[in-house]
């Protein structure tokens, strides 16, 4: 009897090795009625939905699914969503090193995960998201200011500085208040989505959840909740193959697919690639019809990969092969969708390039406008008496006394 | 006005706040058809329909986690946790989220959720039926704790609790859902029909969060209790005879420090009591704050009566409670240092 | 959108229905490779494992699986064990009714389980029981003056009063010691069971849950934990379809099998006919030799129905139909499991009346004896100060200050 | 005898018990090929192989419930929780399970584990990073804990942790891991390099748990201090220049009571910090007990400097960690009283 402790293909030194991951072709899974049952989704937690074939081409029944959905302008849209997260991630990794803020956290390679499902909400819905999804807010047209003033806690900040950076709110962009505390939000996300639906309205709720952070306890209590009461949620679990430096085997990926998780609760689940800009649109569009419909839950595992570190506190090297990112085989979704486009003859390489341009300067003068309301190096604090309101609605006596003592 | 017990001010309560406010939702673990282990919500269900009380899975960390995002959508919540020695797997959704959700949102979302549990022994119910875990819970800035110790303030307060803004711990001692208890647990047990806090009024009314009730006016000393520590605190003083003025805190957080300043630097003594476990209690709060402010007042130690550092037994549950004998000995020695 | 609100078929005054449950042949379900993986395992988590035929012959791959293990004798003490143990349920049922006892819950109808269950146990074994497995100590010889002692509370109680009635421990009998606790236990059965593994022992571990407690977040830290690291753990579900006031439904299984949410973990799991004692020694012979060869942990879901109330402060006629115990379409284990001995032909009607007259007179015995050491009514106390001891392995300062203010 | 940063020193003690007791098993989210995200495990699991330092899920729940049935099956695990933070996932198993399963099995069952967590602000972690929760152990009969404040305590306490037959919670100073730090977060940060406690002996030793450490001896005022807030301590008597004696709980429960009462016997004065919210704080509960043993004493009424009863701040965390300025105002205050 000897215990088994699970341990990634390669380490630092080692080859990047994927060879495990099977990734069916495009059409290999037609797109299933909305009142797809878990007992019938086996398939589709074990498979992967697809869209663009290796030569970046848009095809099988989810292209044929997405129809005006893929649009040319709603495909560019996306890329320039895309675009736009990676050059604030990179200004921001060099602002933390620059000291200008205390802490940062990258979503390189996940990109059109976030950017794509945000195109299939509508007004009123609601996304519980983990750190790593920025993104949704960039696809929701976030003002940069207050992205950037909460990184940098300055005068922007919407969270008056009392929140780690990334860890935002923006409830007018359906933005739920991210916790630092892994899993919690799943359930809370279930429990909107169960207000919505009890107040008779049509808003849908979006839980968001790293694969690490399947382990957590509250993934359970979000799947039992949802099954038992068939909530408008979409539980998305973002599998980009590492938690800090423990590889999804750790978190139990190597037994089942997360997607078979949710199958064993009798919620239906589709396994998606998420480097796949059609894809995401595809299996969003089907995932937010169904909840819309009042045909249940559904969740989704994004197959991805984290392709920057854990943090600006972390690093990879230590624990994965440098290259690994590269060797990833569902590649990198942002030239995925440039070369589909391409080939689509709606963008070139050339139009990339000035996108890319363009993009950056827009997001360099909001940094430095930003800055000037203060960095960390050249603050300009708020009032530390500030920490004391909102702790309730109103102040209580004894906080009104904490900040008299405070000497204000 | 009509006459109650405790389980029945506190469904009172919902039923008003379910009738009042459509936004009212009430879960837990069996209480919808069934109406709860304690039947404070019998009927509410077959009066409301099932989709604003209802069942829930025995998972009080979905609970919790359910009614905050619930309350962050807009709704209010009141939840039952069946015992409060069962609020642990759901620890997390209440410290970190919900007692943090408006403070570090900067009030873009808020939690307005009243959590429900029984609380207390003296049911010889053993160590997972008897807890007291307030002191967990007062600990924990955004929170409001509440324990009532009478059908008349159980109903006030719990709609008082269910029309705040932030998450409110409502804490029910489950030994005087029935009566008022005195710590005799030898003698026969007394109802609250013949108690005036058992007249209740039917409809609708408040009673303010964070203020206290001066039980017992008295000038030698200031017992400081809650919940059933109330009635034993009412005990001992028959008992001994000595002119003690019996605080019930009610609120815990926030507390009536005025009220118990007062108290203080007119008798220049204090016990406070409580059933929770000693150290680490919130015994240890209400001397450091008593202290600070009437430490020129005071004419002796400030005496803690509490439970013992044990895990509640079950058949030495008398020996573990602290009783009218053992409130009675501190007040004499608090009054002879 | 719509929620869904589980409700069970029947309420009080309506007829019992069952016309949902799905019982198959004993001979549908092979028995299946001891390495049998998660992905092949549906059909055993969704049909169900049976020897006994409606006429109570054994029959199928299962009856031939036990061979030996399901020999006369075997079985003769199978049906004593489960006599005993109802027995002594009525027993203490009633001394709770006349206040010689502060609370009892009985584990009438389901006393196959832990009986059969523990015939498949090795000395070193260790269960993690609930509170409605006690008959695993009677089907180990536990004596009975220990077991009612601690009911009572009294001189013989082996935890000197400290717990609730039925929350047993025995280590040296294989009986870890309860907790009030839902869920808590299940998880420590995997660490107990790692542990087995990681000190080279070959002692196998077994966790015990109810449909209800399934939901419980430690349902899933027990699950992901044993997907993870493989160790030799028996993870069984008592699915006896009530919940306190809940039906299984509420607990989400109306979506699935609990049986299905250990495949969605990658954990094989069997769906088993718990009111079948020779299914219950199959089921758990393949379990335990499967944990025992190292081939990692296995989820079992025992059907099974809870025919008493769920404790002495309980009243099931509130919440379910008085007559749904004698309609659950397995019938009762006790009766079946004779009526296969009587057609084995080595039973009688005549050898049953009068082992059932024996045992109770024994069970009374024991109980007169054990009365005379305290009861609620006519306690004998221990010493208050008792409970001070072992709160730590030495008595701390504090304590000792504490004990001394108690007057010792 | 070396030199170790804290982080060595529990590095080290884990490598000894490793060696030294076959029983001893490590883990955590993190720890084992990666070497724990603050390095305190770095180079275990190459040395002992995987079976005894090993990576878990993000299941704080597990990682304490497996610790459970390891240690009740005879094994002693040392586990980490990434952050204090991150505990109350687990916070059922410990404080309903570990802390109990001695007493509630009669000794049939026992649970030596030890739980290490960092915790403490001063690194800009926001709210879910900067924790101090020892107040929420502390009320808890069964468990013991322990907060250390330098690498040679770090070392000695954690192997006497690490061979209690009981559960210890192990408080680690997160803002101490590398250096001494007094609260001056904008001057340099000092080293252990230089300090005397930065000198450990390479092997095994102990030191006994339950008892506290005077840092500094004087006459005019008892400052309670553990962890950090012990060179916050220094550093406000050095810049106020009363003369403090200052007394390193390092153990909270048990509770070092006489060294604590001998010292504000002789000094009639007393003030209590920590980092932790005030209200519902471990101060509380230190103010109970010292004003009971040391009424006659008292000249002042016992301050207490804490966090304020808000969620750690992010940005401001200066303006929320009690500093040498609050610190020194606060023994003014208590000398001029
Ligand atoms: C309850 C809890 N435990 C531990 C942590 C520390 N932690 C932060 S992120 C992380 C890894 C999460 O991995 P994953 O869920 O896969 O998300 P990813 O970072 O890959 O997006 C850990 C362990 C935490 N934040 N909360
Ligand atoms: C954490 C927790 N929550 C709630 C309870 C109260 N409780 C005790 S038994 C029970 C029902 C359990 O049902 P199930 O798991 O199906 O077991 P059964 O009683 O049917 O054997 C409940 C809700 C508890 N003991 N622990
Ligand atoms: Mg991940
Ligand atoms: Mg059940």
């Amino acid at each position: 009897m000897k215990l088994r402790f699970p341990t990634p293909h390669s380490r630092p030194g080692e080859a990047p090795d994927f060879s495990d991951l099977v990734i069916p072709a495009p059409d290999a899974l037609p797109v299933p009625p909305l009142t797809l049952a878990a007992a019938d989704a086996w398939d589709y937690a074990n498979g992967l939905v697809r869209v663009l074939d290796d030569s970046g081409s848009a095809v099988g029944s989810w292209a044929d699914y997405l129809a005006e959905d893929a649009g040319d302008e709603i495909l560019i849209r996306g890329l320039r969503d895309m675009l736009t997260m990676r050059a604030i991630d990179r200004r921001m990794q060099n602002a933390q090193r620059q000291g200008k803020t205390s802490f940062y956290m990258q979503c390189t390679g996940e990109e059109a995960i976030a950017c794509g499902f945000q195109r299939m909400l509508k007004k009123g819905d609601m996304n519980f998201p983990t750190y790593r999804q920025q993104a949704l807010l960039i696809a929701a047209d976030y003002p940069l200011e207050l992205l950037m003033g909460q990184i940098y806690s300055n005068e922007l900040d919407p969270m008056a500085g009392r929140q780690l950076p990334v860890l935002h709110s923006a409830r007018d962009y359906g933005f739920f208040s991210i916790s630092g505390n892994l899993g919690t939000q799943y359930v809370q996300a279930v429990g909107w989505a169960m207000a919505s639906a009890l107040s008779g309205e049509t808003a849908i709720a979006a839980g968001w959840i790293g694969d690490g952070a399947t382990a957590s306890n509250d993934f359970h209590s979000a799947l039992v909740s949802a099954a038992v009461y068939r909530p408008p949620v979409v539980l998305c679990i973002v599998n980009n193959q590492w938690a800090i430096s423990s590889y999804s085997g750790i978190a139990g990926g190597g037994e089942a697919t997360f997607a078979d998780r949710a199958l064993g609760y009798g919620i239906p689940a589709l396994r998606v690639d998420g480097n796949d800009y059609l894809a995401v649109l595809a299996a969003s569009k089907w995932a937010t019809a169904r909840a819309r419909g009042g045909h249940g839950p559904v969740a989704i595992e994004w197959l991805t990969y984290r392709a920057a570190a854990h943090s600006t506190s972390d690093d990879p090297s230590a624990y994965r092969p440098r290259d690994e990112a590269s060797a990833w085989p569902l590649g990198d979704p942002l030239e995925r969708l440039k070369t589909h486009l391409n080939r689509r003859g709606i963008w070139s390489d050339a139009r990339h390039a000035q996108a890319e341009a363009e993009i950056l300067d827009h997001v360099v003068a909001v940094q430095k406008e930003v800055e000037t309301h203060g960095t960390f190096v050249d603050p300009k604090p708020l009032s530390p008496a500030d920490i004391f309101r909102g702790v309730y609605k109103e102040l209580p006596e004894h906080l009104r006394r904490q900040r008299q003592e405070m000497g204000f | 006005m009509a006459r109650m017990t405790m389980i029945e001010a506190i469904r009172s309560a919902m039923d008003v706040m379910l009738e009042r406010d459509q936004r009212t939702v009430i879960f837990g673990e069996d209480i919808g058809y069934f109406g709860g282990v304690f039947r404070c919500t019998a009927g509410l269900q077959k009066k409301y329909g099932i989709e604003r009380v209802f069942d829930t899975p025995i998972n009080e960390s979905a609970i919790v986690g359910l009614g905050i995002g619930m309350a962050a959508y807009g709704m209010r919540p009141c939840v039952e946790i069946q015992f409060a020695d069962y609020m642990y797997p759901a620890y997390d959704q209440i410290t970190q989220e919900a007692a943090r959700i408006r403070h570090r949102s900067n009030q873009d979302f808020s939690c307005p959720i009243t959590i429900r549990m029984p609380t207390g022994g003296g049911i010889f119910g053993g160590q997972t039926h008897s807890q007291s875990p307030e002191a967990l819970f007062t600990h924990v800035s955004g929170l409001t704790v509440i324990q009532p110790s009478t059908p008349y303030d159980a109903k006030g307060l719990l709609i008082a609790a269910m029309e705040t803004d932030d998450p409110v711990i409502f804490l029910e001692p489950k030994r005087l859902y029935n009566g008022p208890f005195d710590g005799h647990h030898a003698t026969k047990s007394k109802s609250w029909a013949d108690h005036p806090a058992g007249e209740v009024p039917e409809g609708y009314y408040t009673l303010p969060i964070g203020k206290a009730e001066i039980r017992r006016a008295g000038a030698a000393v200031t017992v400081l209790a809650y919940g059933t520590m109330v009635f034993v605190a009412e005990a001992a003083v028959a008992e001994t005879g000595i002119d003690a003025e019996i605080i019930d805190l009610r609120s815990l957080l926030p507390l009536d420090i005025e009220t118990i300043v007062a108290s203080v630097k007119k008798t220049g003594r204090c016990v406070v009591i409580h059933e929770a476990t000693k150290t680490g209690g919130y015994a240890g709060e209400l001397i450091a704050e008593v202290q600070a402010a009437c430490f020129y007042y005071l004419q002796a130690p400030i005496a803690r009566v509490t439970g013992w550092d044990v895990p509640y037994p079950h058949a030495q549950e008398w020996d573990y409670f602290p009783g009218p004998a053992r409130v009675g000995r501190a007040l004499i020695e608090t009054m002879e240092a």
